[in-house]
């Protein structure tokens, strides 16, 4: 799925990621580990083409990716229904919409303005995308942060059902888990 | 990479199709053909110039400048040394305003009364740089 | 038709419609400033029908200039762009039709308005149907200008940015503003061409450097 | 000729050249400032119109030549670096500018005091007048992008961008400023051949010659500046300044 050949960055000259190689094949799971400022996001960011000036190789079997960021994509004066309804990832029908909110408690919010959510409820919007996308790759930078445990879980399982699709995911985060397959430690 | 490609077309093609586009409008203005100035021959030739903001251009005649003495009014004649046309201004006139200088009026003509109501007077610089004495042995040939 | 494009113009579309500010900031700006023109001057009619022209084209390039310095400004603290450039759709599309939706909620109402404070300037009526068609021409042009400027100091969003780019504006300026002055004149048509293809020779150049410039933030 | 391009573009041995080179130039300079200058102050014929008044000519026009041909070399450096990403380009722009400024002020500082004795006033809105005043403008307004961003290399990126637009334009500016007011002499000096006296020209021409070997001199004191600010932590200029020591 992914090939990471030789891959340098770095930010004002100092460098960030320093001769990184690795592959990811499909239907893997990889846990991205690192203390803060090791270039986790960067990493991310690179292989979802939102950076470009790296060197190196990169090889993606895909161009369907789907990326989940620190700052999340979503706008704070639509409603949550206008943020599903216009995502570009996916053209959600009524039904799989009421599932997926319903999933993650989100009915009631439907209609309110983006910005009167607190950030947790912010990022289940998020992650009802994730859930609605069908891509071949997922990045996900930090997808448990700001959920409670049944979110966590929610999203654990939901990790493995996009595996079981045949679906790479790399995520990142802080806390042990043991669903994924492989531990890539910066 | 397929993706990557079709961006490019789309890139390349609304690129040229812009800038024929511009072509296109540069051509049109450049066949309009238009006058920046008139000159008194233009307006004592037949054909009539209906237009609000004219300007005609031309020397200062000699001995033509007839200021009024409790206003700022000015009445000369221009000339293209082949017709003049007699003009009438009301208001403060540049330093460089002289007889037998280049001079720039912008205004409209009157073709009941023959003469050009200035707005505005343009005094044209000289953009030769001579010295005195090469000038004066120039205006004693001539 | 539910594709990223679409979507693109739909979302803008109703971020800009659902905050008044965004939509009603640039009429605002615009009618206060045509207002403080004869405030300053006197009203004197005749006066202001001859500075009619400038002071409606003066006025609408601040107030556009100003109103599109954040076009890309939100996008890229929200994170949309991060999502836009793993799209791997077209940037180049992505941008004109972000600029167009910008261009339509807060430049055509000011083209609208303008033609009636035209008359509250006492500008002849032939003039202002001039000064329409010049703004139509011209307003787009001025929305790339911002949008550049808007580029260019994503992280800062100061008014350096649009400071940069007003000198940059004054062919558009200087051509419209003519173009109205000679509105009886054969001329006229000369002028309206060339600030028409200074549109067209505009689109394409200022849209990639527009993009060049989100780009330096993505490095 | 390839190779010595390639050394050129590389920072220390361009450092080092400078750093030979500066002192010769620099004299030379002065030198051939003061023989046109003084040339043309003392000994040149005043003019049959504007009397001694014009002899401002002989500072006015250089640094209004020289402040447009900097904007264009900066045109050029602009696309070198967009295209091969050469840094030496961007140093050179980011050192040109404030120069390009300076003379642009100057020349327009001198155009107001030659104006006050033949136009009869300091500033006339004229073609020439407004478009230097714009290029005055677009120099200030690419150094204030300077310190507009955290990183070096979007600096440079955001400077080559607007230099490059800036570029593209000028030349509408300056025709539409001519649209918009037709009247002003035209170019003195054409390369058909010029409408100014000999004894006249020659002068302005050393004198021209001069400003440009100055600013050659004082671009490439200003280029060596931001080298070593940027090259700071880089051995070589350790060496260098342990050399001196």
């Amino acid at each position: 799925m992914i090939k990471v050949e030789h891959l340098f960055y770095s930010f004002n000259d100092l460098p960030l990621l320093e001769d990184l190689n690795f592959e990811v094949k499909s239907s893997e799971i990889i846990h991205l580990k690192g203390v803060n400022g090791s270039g986790k996001s960067t990493l991310l960011k690179i292989l979802s083409g939102i950076l470009n000036n790296f060197q190196g190789k990169i090889l993606l079997s895909t161009d369907n990716v789907f990326f989940l960021g620190h700052n999340l994509g979503l706008k704070d004066s639509l409603t949550v229904n206008d943020n599903l309804l216009l995502d570009y990832r996916f053209n959600a029908e009524a039904e799989s919409l009421d599932e997926a909110c319903n999933i993650f408690d989100l009915n009631s919010l439907r209609d309110s303005k983006l910005f009167s959510l607190s950030q947790g409820q912010k990022k289940k919007v998020s992650l009802v995308q994730f859930f609605l996308s069908k891509c071949d790759l997922f990045l996900l930078d930090e997808p448990f942060a700001n959920l409670d445990k049944k979110g966590i879980e929610l999203i654990e399982n939901m990790i493995i059902d996009r595996q079981n699709q045949g679906a790479s995911i790399i995520f990142t985060s802080h806390e042990e888990h043991n669903i994924s397959s492989r531990e890539l430690i910066l | 990479m397929r993706k990557q490609r079709r961006n490019r077309i789309i890139f390349v093609s609304s690129f040229i199709f812009s800038l024929s586009l511009a072509s296109v409008f540069i051509i049109l203005a450049m066949n309009e053909n238009i006058d920046f100035y008139y000159t008194p021959s233009d307006l004592t030739s037949s054909k009539i110039i209906n237009k609000e903001n004219l300007r005609i251009g031309g020397l200062v005649q000699e001995d033509s400048i007839e200021s009024s003495q409790d206003s700022l009014e000015t009445n000369f004649l221009i000339t293209d040394l082949e017709n003049t046309v007699k003009v009438n201004y009301v208001g403060i006139l540049p330093n460089l305003f002289k007889e037998k200088s280049g001079v720039i009026a912008r205004g409209y003509f009157d073709y009941s009364k023959g003469i050009f109501y200035a707005k505005e007077i343009l005094a044209k610089h000289d953009e030769n740089y001579i010295p005195k004495e090469v000038k004066k042995a120039l205006v004693n040939d001539s | 038709m539910r594709n990223f494009y679409f979507k693109t113009f739909q979302r803008d579309s109703r971020v800009y419609l659902s905050r008044s500010s965004s939509f009603l900031g640039p009429i605002v700006f615009f009618l206060i400033t045509i207002t403080l023109y004869p405030i300053a001057f006197g009203s004197d009619e005749e006066q202001l029908a001859e500075l009619a022209a400038g002071i409606i084209w003066i006025s609408i390039l601040l107030a556009n200039l100003l109103s599109h310095q954040f076009i890309f400004n939100e996008d890229y603290k929200d994170g949309s762009l991060d999502l836009v450039l793993t799209s791997g759709k077209s940037l180049f599309l992505w941008a004109s039709i972000k600029i167009f939706v910008n261009w339509y909620f807060s430049s055509l109402p000011l083209i609208f308005i303008s033609i009636f404070t035209s008359f509250m300037l006492y500008l002849p009526f032939d003039a202002a149907l001039i000064l329409a068609i010049t703004l139509f021409l011209g307003t787009p042009i001025l929305s790339m200008f911002g949008a550049l400027a808007g580029a260019l100091t994503l992280e800062r969003g100061n008014i350096v940015g649009s400071s940069i780019v007003i000198p940059l504006c004054l062919p558009a300026l200087i051509l419209g503003i003519l173009a109205i002055q000679s509105y009886k004149n054969e001329e006229l048509f000369f002028y309206i061409f060339l600030l028409a293809a200074f549109l067209f020779f505009s689109i394409p150049i200022l849209i990639a450097s527009c993009l060049g410039a989100i780009k330096l933030h993505f490095e | 000729m390839r190779q010595f391009f390639s050394q050129l573009i590389s920072f220390p041995y361009f450092f080092k050249l400078a750093q030979l080179s500066f002192p010769y130039i620099f004299v030379i300079s002065i030198f051939v400032i003061l023989l046109g200058v003084s040339w043309g102050v003392f000994f040149s014929p005043s003019d049959a119109t504007q009397g001694d008044v014009y002899r401002i000519i002989y500072i006015h026009v250089p640094a209004a030549s020289v402040a447009q041909s900097i904007y264009y070399t900066m045109v050029v450096a602009s696309i070198t670096y967009l295209i091969w990403r050469i840094k030496m380009a961007s140093v050179f722009m980011i050192s040109m500018a404030p120069l390009g400024a300076l003379f642009t002020f100057l020349a327009l500082f001198t155009g107001a005091v030659w104006g006050q004795p033949t136009w009869g006033t300091w500033w006339v809105w004229d073609a020439r007048l407004t478009s230097t005043l714009i290029l005055l403008i677009l120099y200030l307004a690419i150094i204030s992008l300077f310190s507009s961003f955290d990183r070096r290399d979007s600096t440079d990126q955001a400077v080559s961008i607007i230099v490059l637009i800036g570029g593209i334009n000028l030349p509408i500016i300056k025709l539409s400023v001519e649209w918009w007011n037709t009247l002003h002499q035209s170019a003195s000096i054409t390369l058909s051949g010029s409408s100014i006296d000999n004894e006249m020209l020659i002068p302005l021409l050393i004198s021209i010659l001069g400003f440009y070997i100055y600013v050659t001199a004082i671009g490439m004191r200003r280029m060596q500046i931001e080298i070593i600010k940027r090259e700071i932590t880089h051995n070589w200029v350790k060496t260098i300044f342990q050399e001196k020591r």
